[in-house]
């Protein structure tokens, strides 16, 4: 019974009971990561003209978000349904919005705000747009409110909305500054997450007109007793509309083209996130609303290795090191969906614990191709090098996350690849366990490129080099610092990689059973 | 959901596509406004035929067009229309800068596209000072 | 035993660190790491020895069966006396090779010998033995991968230590390839393997090994991985490029300790899965060409250290021989050769260095022969040519005739007879450029016509200091000791070879065996050397010939080059397809992917048309409606482009109204209205029509894909209504109609809707509007005043510039490969 | 229409401009209702808000921007902000009181007229998102709208040099 009618009993309570242990106050947590970056966003954009107030302001919120977001995975994940629900508007599930925070859900929010907050603490170190554009801050949380709302989301149509309140932030992030090449790749990249959009408000139609309803949990109910192509064609249909967002091939276009010409910490950010809300909505959506037939497990590992290979060859043809890094996201979006598509236990944990590392690492290395290029004024391999000299510490901040996303062992990307690849042998997936592996030695040569031409070697440009004399340019200490923290939880990724495996493989056992969620969201009208 | 609406929306759907496959902003605004349209179109016939404003109490509920849609499409209305005006923003800086509003091809796309023909041109080189060498063997 | 390797992680850190204070004292305080560990060694030796080895767990990942397992056992003994006791001498060596000298002058300006390279060197040494002693205490397939992986990351590292030096780069690269690629092969297999066997521990798998054809898969993978790490043909390009690091590396991981990770792990497996599948003739085949090529090959050399890599390649094909059958007692001269080559070949290694660290050359054209005061060196470097050529009372000497005993005596193994006459043949060639080393450093292949500075450079060069050839005089002492005694390895290689084969007879090592048919081999192999070494000229020649006649038969370097380069060929080629930068190419793709894969699920389910017109008002809106869009799709005007989209706009307003929808009418009114506006303001700004310029696609394609997407919307429309009767439960609506007035207290349902019931999609919904005004402004504003920190107009164009002119930066780039390329 | 556009000048007639004035307080009123009544007729925030817009357009249109500068004193992006702040705010109080996002009503604090201010506070959220789609349109305006800035020349945009694209 979580109608509006029992929160009347619960009248006065303070947020900070939610911290007790007991099930409905912890509910309350659930709209936290959302609610709160927008009230704050709100109070940010009254304050434009007064940074400070704006960076206290956004710390804060992120940082109670982080704070609350630790708190609900450590709640949700004692409670034995490992779910948390709360209703809109405190209306029962299919009248209102249900939000719905289960354990990959939380692992998913705790690990984004953790980004959320260092790359903020980063952009704020940078002294760059962040300071510049009063529009920063404010659109800034918003990212990090629709990032949130498609996590927690349980209601399809929601989850467009949540989808647009991200991007339309990540488009006002990639142009501000309203440089050329901005303009130009952020045209594209509007116009065709915008075609994105479309199609995803035309599944919705298709999939209410079939179903008369948006709600997860009822059409997690409902889509089964469709005829069976329809079933295939909604799912195909939402693989694509998300496979747009994540970077799917042959989907990915924009990405490549867009990110690099974003600020490094709006660059860092997407990279860490925005592809990963679309794995995450594909896992979301293919998991909770398809019965096994309609799912498209071959079709997706297909899709996996050609990602893999396309984004692998993609950023070794490149120079510009934030265009080997985007191409790169995409090689590695293939290795999440080989996890999901083999539709294993094994398989979708090894997704997971993929997901998370990889949001973490990449972000990492984001980071520190921000510091290069500060440091170096230039983040083309040609013109740089011999940094490993003049900026040892940057170096150091590079190695950890470049070994780990070439899943070099025992780091976090060795564990991530290793579940991936024993999941794959397991069901004896011959092929696409031969394209991880050795898109993995492409990732080697890739990593290796950037690290003998940044690192590296002498700098034949005069007026890189210059600057590449020690000290001659300060990186700014907050900029080390966070990404420093970044890097240190990429470390912690290996150290507790035993529980993390465990936590994505409860994840991933919840994520195979859907009656749990339906239950527990339409629960307490039946 | 009669067929004429449905033929409705492919056309919008359609004349909205030809217009997307363009260079002209102006233009791929114009062809995401079709769409659009032809997505609502898809959206408000989702909950069935038409009916009467769901008002209650003017009329027999049962009688009602269905709401929801309606939300959802005033909902996606007006999301579209907020990133279309930012896509406009766009456009206006992009006449700043440029003084048109074409979406010109990526760069560094071209430059890698430019390297191939490049890598070519070395390949066909060394073919024939390999030709050469062994002719020079056989003479 | 992890706090060993916790010391060797903090050891090695801490002289990275320390580097630049320290300089080539750094190596001293790497040498605390083996240091420790021969210690600890001492007070395990006698209970492994004794059969109870040590062991230590920890657990890593619990569910994926990752674990750290390590077991000190007779084998292990031994591979950790060899990586500890050689890592303590090349430390020691390499304080003195990294002291500031003065022949040439001028290297101690070179970033090689700059105290942040050595101490980043030394650190670096710490943190390789550090994972060496993991892959030989390992007693988990994926902990001695973890470690085995870490291998290749150091050797990496060290390699390309001297980073200005673009060979350095390269051959690190190369490296790092072709044992990335063996590790991954690794890595399969032992997840096969693992898979297979239900466990990762090597002492569960030696109980109760998994037989089957996926075995024999993973067990290819696995040689695949050990053959790459240990320089096997057609892998062992990379060692000889390895070379290029400084001569402790060399000596250390390039001969002495990691290329033998392969061998190692071979020996492990073998009793398990020798005579599983194609296990022994892939080794057999591998080890004997690998053994042959790199004897041809290091005859060749001129350069003392490449004739020693060459040779070690040799030597690497030649343990594989040994320990890759399964055979106890061909595994026992696997074992002992393992010990003697790590003294020989390290001692050799320390003199190449002291010779270039003392001359500035490893050339044997540029050698003349070494003053009274080298007689020590030279004295060590004959005792160890002798011990690798295989001369008796030598250790190498012991290892060669148990190699040919235990062939002999296993003569029914398939295959058993070629690969003697192989070790046979090779050892000639061992011999052979074992003496070309002597002979070189003596002077005696010096180039006759020789500048008198070069003879001087040799005649007059400094002897080397006692720290400096104290290492290796250490290990000749040993080769010479365990040659003549080597009753005294018994137990230690016992306990080595038990841990292999429990069921092996006791081990007795003896200096001499009387006169068996291995002896006889032996004198062959003696003789047939002399022969070579006394006829090098004409063999020489014939090789040069031989050489020629190959020339294009491609090398495995050459073959690793034009991989890579046919790899970045590749990726650009598919990369300016498929990524070819145009956005309206883009979008056909997309707008293809999306409606026609799923067209493909929806058509089957297609089951006719339903009513065809609701009402007589939409077929006169219809009309009006496609007309518009039609229109708006081809006029020419934008402006008028912009009014044809109000009117559709509009006349949506009125299909609303029919719908029954006049929130939605409402709604679309105002907001066709201020987007015609706002699309006016800005469009007043640009040319009133179109450009000539050439589309990206030609309008037949396009009319192609814009029919394809309509067909199929309409095919979706119809086929998704079509299936609402499939499913049970009501409208999700119903509720809210219901709901309305009691709990939402609004009679407009569609605003309760909104503001109520799904007022959190209305919050989403005003901040994208929030958003979106934000950024329009923050965008339109930029660079209109000077100082507000946007750039200016002057400065954007300036930025356009260089990043649009992509033909000038490529046709500087066809300037330097010298091709023309047509425009 | 585009280059009819007018911004200033003495030619422009005095009636129409009073004309447009009633018009524009009157849609402001009409705004108003669609903002009151939306809970039970059609309306509310959206088109409220909306309306509101098109009255601004009608303002900017006869007075440029100036006009739409003075007919709305506080700035555009306050507007915007305050919109969001109450709108968020009456999602967040809830949740502060221990209720569920967005719980509209007076449960927390037990006023004896329960539909009463379940009405004011379901109103509270349609206000703020009136006032978003007035700051949308007002900063739309601010941004497209006002073209004097340095950067810009009265003549005829020419393409610049060197860009590299054939003439158009």
């Amino acid at each position: 019974m979580i109608g509006a009618v029992d929160f009347a009993t619960w009248g006065g309570h303070l947020a900070a009971d939610a911290l007790a242990p007991d099930r409905g106050s912890i509910d309350v947590l659930v709209p936290f990561s959302v609610i709160v970056p927008l009230v704050a966003a709100a109070v940010s954009v009254i304050a434009a003209r007064n940074r400070i107030a704006q960076r206290v302001i956004g710390l804060g919120a992120l940082l109670a978000v982080l704070v609350a977001n630790v708190v609900l995975l450590v709640r949700v994940d004692d409670m034995a349904e490992g779910i948390a629900v709360s209703q809109a508007g405190g209306w029962a599930a299919p009248l209102g919005i249900s939000l719905v925070v289960d354990r990959l859900a939380a692992i998913m929010l705790v690990v984004s705000s953790l980004m959320l907050v260092s790359v903020l603490v980063f952009a704020i170190g940078q002294q760059a747009e962040e300071r510049r554009f009063a529009a920063f801050h404010p659109v800034y949380l918003v990212l990090a409110a629709g990032v949130s709302a498609s996590f927690i989301t349980g209601d399809l149509f929601n989850l467009f909305v949540a989808f647009e309140m991200m991007l339309v932030a990540s488009y006002v992030l990639l142009t501000l500054g309203g440089r050329p090449g901005q303009v130009r790749s952020g045209m594209s990249y509007v116009v065709i997450s915008l075609i994105a959009s479309t199609f995803f408000i035309t599944a919705l139609a298709l999939v209410y007109s079939a179903t008369g309803t948006v709600n997860m949990a009822e059409l997690s109910e409902r889509i089964p007793q469709l005829p069976s192509g329809v079933q295939t064609g909604f799912s195909l249909l939402l693989i694509i509309v998300f496979g747009i967002k994540a970077g799917l091939f042959p989907l990915f276009f924009w990405l490549p083209d867009s990110y690099p010409t974003a600020p490094n910490a709006v660059t860092a950010i997407f990279a860490g996130l925005l592809t990963k809300v679309g794995v995450y909505a594909i896992i979301r959506t293919q998991l909770l609303l398809f019965p096994d037939d309609a799912r498209q497990g071959t079709l997706l590992l297909v899709v996996a290795a050609l990602t893999m290979i396309t984004g692998v060859l993609g950023a070794i043809a490149q120079d510009d090191l934030q265009r080997i890094l985007s191409f790169h996201i995409i090689s590695h979006i293939g290795y999440m969906i080989f996890g999901l598509a083999l539709f294993t236990l094994a398989g979708i944990a090894g997704a997971i614990f993929y997901i998370v590392h990889h949001i973490v690492v990449k972000t990492a290395l984001f980071l520190v191709a921000g510091m290069i290029e500060r440091k170096a004024g230039s983040d083309r391999l040609s013109r740089i090098g011999g940094m490993v000299r003049s900026a040892p510490m940057i170096a150091v901040l590079f190695a950890f996350p470049a070994l780990s996303i070439v899943g070099i062992p025992p780091f976090s990307g060795f564990v991530a690849k290793f579940a991936l690849v024993d999941a794959g042998i397991s069901v004896e997936q011959w092929p696409i366990v031969a394209v991880a592996l050795a898109v993995s030695l492409l990732t080697m040569y890739v990593m290796g490129r950037i690290w003998a031409g940044a690192f590296w070697g002498t700098c034949e440009d005069a007026a890189v080099s210059d600057r590449l004399r020690p000290g001659q340019t300060r990186v700014p200490l907050l900029m080390t610092l966070s990404t420093a923290v970044v890097v240190a939880a990429s470390i912690a990724l290996v150290v507790f990689a035993g529980p993390m495996y465990d936590l994505a493989e409860r994840a991933a056992v919840d994520l195979l059973v859907p009656q749990n969620y339906v239950q527990q969201v339409l629960g307490a009208t039946k | 959901m009669s067929v004429l609406l449905a033929f409705l929306a492919a056309a919008l759907f359609g004349t909205g596509t030809f217009l997307l496959l363009q260079r002209r902003l102006s233009r791929i605004i114009i062809g995401i406004g079709l769409i659009g349209h032809g997505s609502n179109v898809l959206l408000l016939t989702s909950g069935g035929g038409r009916g009467l404003p769901p008002i209650i109490d003017s009329a027999d509920p049962t009688d009602f067009s269905d709401p929801l849609p309606q939300a959802l499409a005033l909902t996606s209305i007006v999301i579209t229309f907020g990133v279309t005006a930012f896509l406009f923003a766009l456009g206006y800086r992009s006449w700043k800068i440029t003084h048109d509003d074409i979406v010109e091809d990526d760069v560094e796309d071209r430059y890698i596209a430019r390297r191939v023909v490049v890598d070519q041109m070395v390949a066909e080189g060394e073919a024939a000072a390999r030709e050469i060498e062994l002719d020079e063997d056989r003479g | 035993m992890f706090v060993l390797l916790a010391l060797h992680l903090v050891v090695g850190t801490a002289a990275i660190a320390s580097g630049r204070q320290l300089g080539r004292w750094a190596f001293a305080l790497a040498a605390s790491a083996p240091a420790a560990t021969l210690i600890w060694l001492l007070t395990q030796a006698g209970d492994v020895v004794d059969g109870s080895p040590a062991v230590a767990r920890f657990e890593w990942v619990d569910q994926l069966g990752l674990a750290l397992d390590l077991v000190l056992d007779g084998f292990a003994l031994l591979m950790v006396s060899i990586v500890s006791g050689i890592g303590l001498l090349i430390c020691v060596y390499a304080i003195a090779y990294f002291a500031p000298h003065d022949p040439a002058g001028d290297d101690t300006e070179t970033e090689a010998h700059h105290p942040r390279a050595v101490g980043r060197l030394a650190g670096m040494m710490t943190l390789f033995a550090g994972a060496m002693l993991g892959i030989v205490l390992s007693d988990h397939l994926i902990a001695l991968f973890v470690f085995w992986e870490l291998t290749s990351i150091t050797s990496y590292l060290l390699i390309g230590n001297d980073d200005t030096n673009p060979r350095a780069r390269a051959a690190a690269l190369q490296a790092i390839l072709i044992t990335g690629m063996g590790g991954l092969a690794l890595l399969a297999g032992l997840i096969i393997i693992g898979q297979a066997g239900g466990t990762y521990r090597i002492t569960e798998l030696v109980a109760d090994p998994p037989t089957g054809s996926i075995v024999n898969a993973g067990l290819i993978c696995v040689l695949v991985g050990a053959f790459t790490k240990s320089a096997q043909a057609p892998f062992s390009s990379w060692l000889p490029g390895a070379m290029v690091a400084p001569t402790p590396v060399s000596a250390y991981l390039h001969s002495a300790t990691m290329v033998k990770a392969g061998v190692y792990l071979v020996a492990r497996f073998a009793p398990l899965f020798a005579i599983a599948g194609s296990w022994r003739v892939l080794v057999l085949t591998v080890g004997s060409a690998t053994m042959l090529i790199g004897g041809l090959r290091a005859l060749r050399q001129t350069d003392l250290k490449l004739l020693l890599a060459y040779g070690t390649v040799s030597q690497l094909g030649f343990m594989m021989l040994l320990l890759g059958t399964g055979l106890d007692h061909i595994a026992l001269a696997g074992v002992v050769l393992l010990l003697a080559h790590a003294a020989f070949k390290a001692t050799l290694f320390m003199i190449v260095g002291i010779i270039d660290h003392e001359t500035g050359t490893r050339d044997v054209r540029r050698l003349h022969g070494f003053g009274p005061r080298w007689r020590v060196t030279q004295f060590c470097a004959v005792i160890a040519a002798a011990s690798m050529a295989g001369v008796p009372l030598l250790f190498g000497f012991i290892s060669k005739e148990l190699a040919l005993e235990g062939y002999l005596e296993h003569g029914d193994v398939t295959g058993a007879a070629v690969v003697l006459i192989v070790i046979v043949a090779a050892s000639v060639l061992t011999f052979a450029y074992s003496a070309r080393f002597v002979l070189g450093m003596f002077g005696v292949l010096a180039a006759p016509d020789a500048d008198p500075t070069d003879i001087a450079l040799t005649r007059d060069a400094h002897a080397p200091g006692w720290l400096f050839l104290a290492p290796a005089a250490s290990l000749t002492a040993l080769t010479l000791a365990f040659g003549l005694v080597p009753q005294s390895l018994d137990q230690f290689v016992d306990a080595a070879l038990g841990a292999l084969h429990p069921s092996a007879e006791t081990v007795h090592l003896h200096l001499w065996n009387g006169f068996t048919g291995a002896f006889v081999l032996s004198s062959i192999v003696i003789l047939g050397g002399v022969l070579l070494t006394v006829f090098r000229r004409p063999v020489a020649a014939a090789q040069r010939s031989g050489a020629a006649a190959l020339r294009f038969v491609p090398t495995a370097d050459r073959s690793f080059n034009a991989l890579l380069r046919w790899t970045g060929v590749t990726a650009r080629r598919v990369t300016a397809t498929v990524q070819n930068g145009s956005l309206p190419i883009y979008v056909s793709v997309i707008v293809l992917v999306a409606t026609v894969v799923p067209l493909i699920a929806f058509v089957g389910d297609f089951d006719g048309f339903p009513q065809l017109v609701e009402s007589p008002v939409h077929v006169a809106l219809v009309g009006a409606m496609v007309g518009a869009a039609l229109a708006a799709s081809i006029v020419r005007r934008r402006i008028a482009g912009a009014l044809m989209l109000g009117a559709v706009g509009y006349l949506m307003a009125g299909l609303y109204v029919t719908q029954g929808a006049p929130d939605l009418a409402l709604t679309q009114f105002a907001i066709e209205t201020l987007s015609t506006v706002l699309f006016v303001l800005v469009l007043r700004h640009l040319p009133s029509s179109w450009s000539h310029r050439a589309p990206a696609i030609a309008a037949p394609m396009r009319v192609g894909v814009s029919l394809a997407v309509g067909a199929t919307i309409f095919v979706f429309a119809l086929v998704a209504s079509g299936a609402r009767d499939n499913v049970a439960g009501p409208q999700q609506s119903e509720v809210m109609i219901d709901s309305s007035l009691p709990k939402g207290k609004g009679h407009n349902v569609v605003n309760v809707i909104l503001v109520d019931f799904r007022g959190w999609d209305t919050l989403g919904e005003i901040t994208v509007l929030l958003v979106a005004a934000a950024g329009a402004v923050s965008l339109a504003r930029t660079g209109r005043r000077r100082g507000d920190g946007g750039p200016t107009l002057e400065e954007l164009l300036d930025e356009l510039e260089p990043a649009t002119d992509v033909d000038g930066a490529v046709d500087r780039e066809l300037d330097d490969l010298d091709v023309e390329v047509p425009r | 229409m585009s280059t009819q556009a007018p911004t200033s000048g003495p030619q422009r007639l005095v009636i129409l401009d009073q004309s447009i004035k009633v018009l524009y307080q009157s849609i402001l009123v009409l705004s108003l209702y669609f903002l009151f009544a939306g809970h039970n007729l059609p309306g509310g925030g959206f088109v409220g808000g909306l309306t509101a817009g098109a009255a601004v357009s009608l303002r900017y249109v006869s007075g440029g921007a100036m006009a739409v500068r003075t007919a709305f004193r506080l700035p555009s992006h306050i507007v915007l902000g305050l919109g969001l702040l109450v709108s968020a705010g009456t999602a967040l109080i809830p949740v502060v009181l221990g209720g569920a996002v967005l719980e509209h009503g007076d449960r927390e604090v037990g006023l004896p007229i329960f539909g009463d201010v379940k009405f004011v506070s379901a109103l509270a959220f349609d206000i703020g998102v009136y006032l978003v789609v007035v700051g949308l349109v007002l900063m739309a305006f601010a941004a497209f709208g006002d073209d004097l800035g340095p950067i810009e020349s009265t003549a005829p945009p020419e393409p610049p040099d060197g860009t590299g694209r054939e003439a158009s």
